[in-house]
């Protein structure tokens, strides 16, 4: 049985607000977690956030997918449609 | 030589030109992105009617380090394409007032099509994968763009 | 609203800015044409060869009501292609240090790609039509663009 | 037969450097003439002025033909390649 591996999720713009969290330290403990694993047990702890359409994935500050394995310490963002420029 | 930053301060254009000026650039080719008065407000649809909510401004967030390291892909990419002789791309964050610029691409080249060509190029690209929001400040609420 | 002209002084990037800011406009595109470094001289054909005159400046003579005129009419048309809401045509006569801009276009619009291609219309066009000459001063000699 | 008819012809840049002079008065005698016989007049003139390839006419500060008409004071303007920008 593995250890469990500790990521940080980071929450922006409309899923930050209505999540009234930004960071959200998760512990993961399926064996060989990817980030689909981490997003199932963030929707388990807030049903609520939205997903808009267009959502992306960025681990360690660069686009990812979901299948990409996870590994202690990684930083997971949920992108939600950005609108800079 | 290259400038790259995310700020709350308003957008030097005078800076900006003097950044990307010197004597191997033919062309230079600057784009503000500036904040546009609207009408409609929260529920979006009803434009320009008398008693329509305003815009009054536009409240930018950043996921600041990766929007920095996209920058600079965009930058490296324009580079691999065109032969920019100085680029500087600066973007606010926070509120921005009606009249005021959220971004600022300004950039030099040996001649003109490439300046319009690689600057046209930053700003399509800025607009698809950098991880910057924006909310607009309606005088009866307040939104985030992917809510319309 | 719209400016146009010819003249010796130095161009003004913040007037410039200034003058075509406004609520209505989503999007601001400037173009400057500046003078770049060359070497080559009298002769043309052997450049950046070490002994090589090199490019002083550039001196620039107009046949200006018409100028002026041929301005006018290709913002005009411009206007009639693009949801223009101000735009702005300097250039420059006389001498031009390297470095410095010889012309200077801005323009707003309501979003973005119009201000790229409306600005991008009519530096093109403006080389073609516009009566405006170039004499080129180099260490050993001047001569006419059209000499080349 | 018809009254001379008086116009100026303008010259600019290596053509005007080359003639010595930028402003030309003509007296063109030819009834009816037009562009083209006031070219012949300044070509008699002045034979040594330069004619760049992409040389063109202007007639009160408006792009012409060789075969448009002239009238008394008239001005028409040889514009050689134009490099503004």
């Amino acid at each position: 049985m593995s250890s469990p591996i500790r990521i940080t999720v980071r929450l922006f713009a409309l899923m930050a607000d209505r999540a009234g969290q930004r960071e959200i330290p998760l512990s993961l403990r399926t064996s060989r977690p990817t980030v689909a694993d981490a997003l199932a047990v963030l929707h388990d702890l807030f049903p609520a956030i939205p997903w808009p359409t267009g959502t992306m994935l960025a681990l360690n500050q660069s686009y990812t997918t979901a299948a990409a394995p996870l590994t202690d310490g990684d930083e997971l963002a949920i992108i939600p449609p950005v609108s800079g420029g | 030589m290259d400038s790259i930053r995310l700020q709350n301060q308003p957008l030097d254009v005078v800076a900006a030109i003097a950044a990307v000026t010197c004597p191997e650039a033919g062309g230079i080719n600057l784009f503000l992105g500036t904040t546009r008065a609207e009408s409609g407000g929260g529920g979006g649809g009803d434009t320009n009617s008398g008693g329509a909510p305003q815009l009054l401004a536009l409240d930018y967030e950043a996921y600041e380090p990766m929007a920095l390291a996209e920058m600079h892909k965009l930058l490296a990419h324009a580079r691999s394409t065109w032969p920019i002789t100085r680029a500087i791309i600066w973007h606010r964050l926070g509120r921005v007032a009606i009249g005021e610029s959220s971004i600022l691409i300004a950039l030099s080249c040996p001649h003109r099509a490439e300046s319009f060509e690689a600057c046209r190029y930053l700003i399509d690209e800025l607009k698809k994968s950098v991880p910057i929001w924006k909310k607009e400040i309606f005088t009866d609420a307040a939104r985030w763009q992917m809510e319309k």
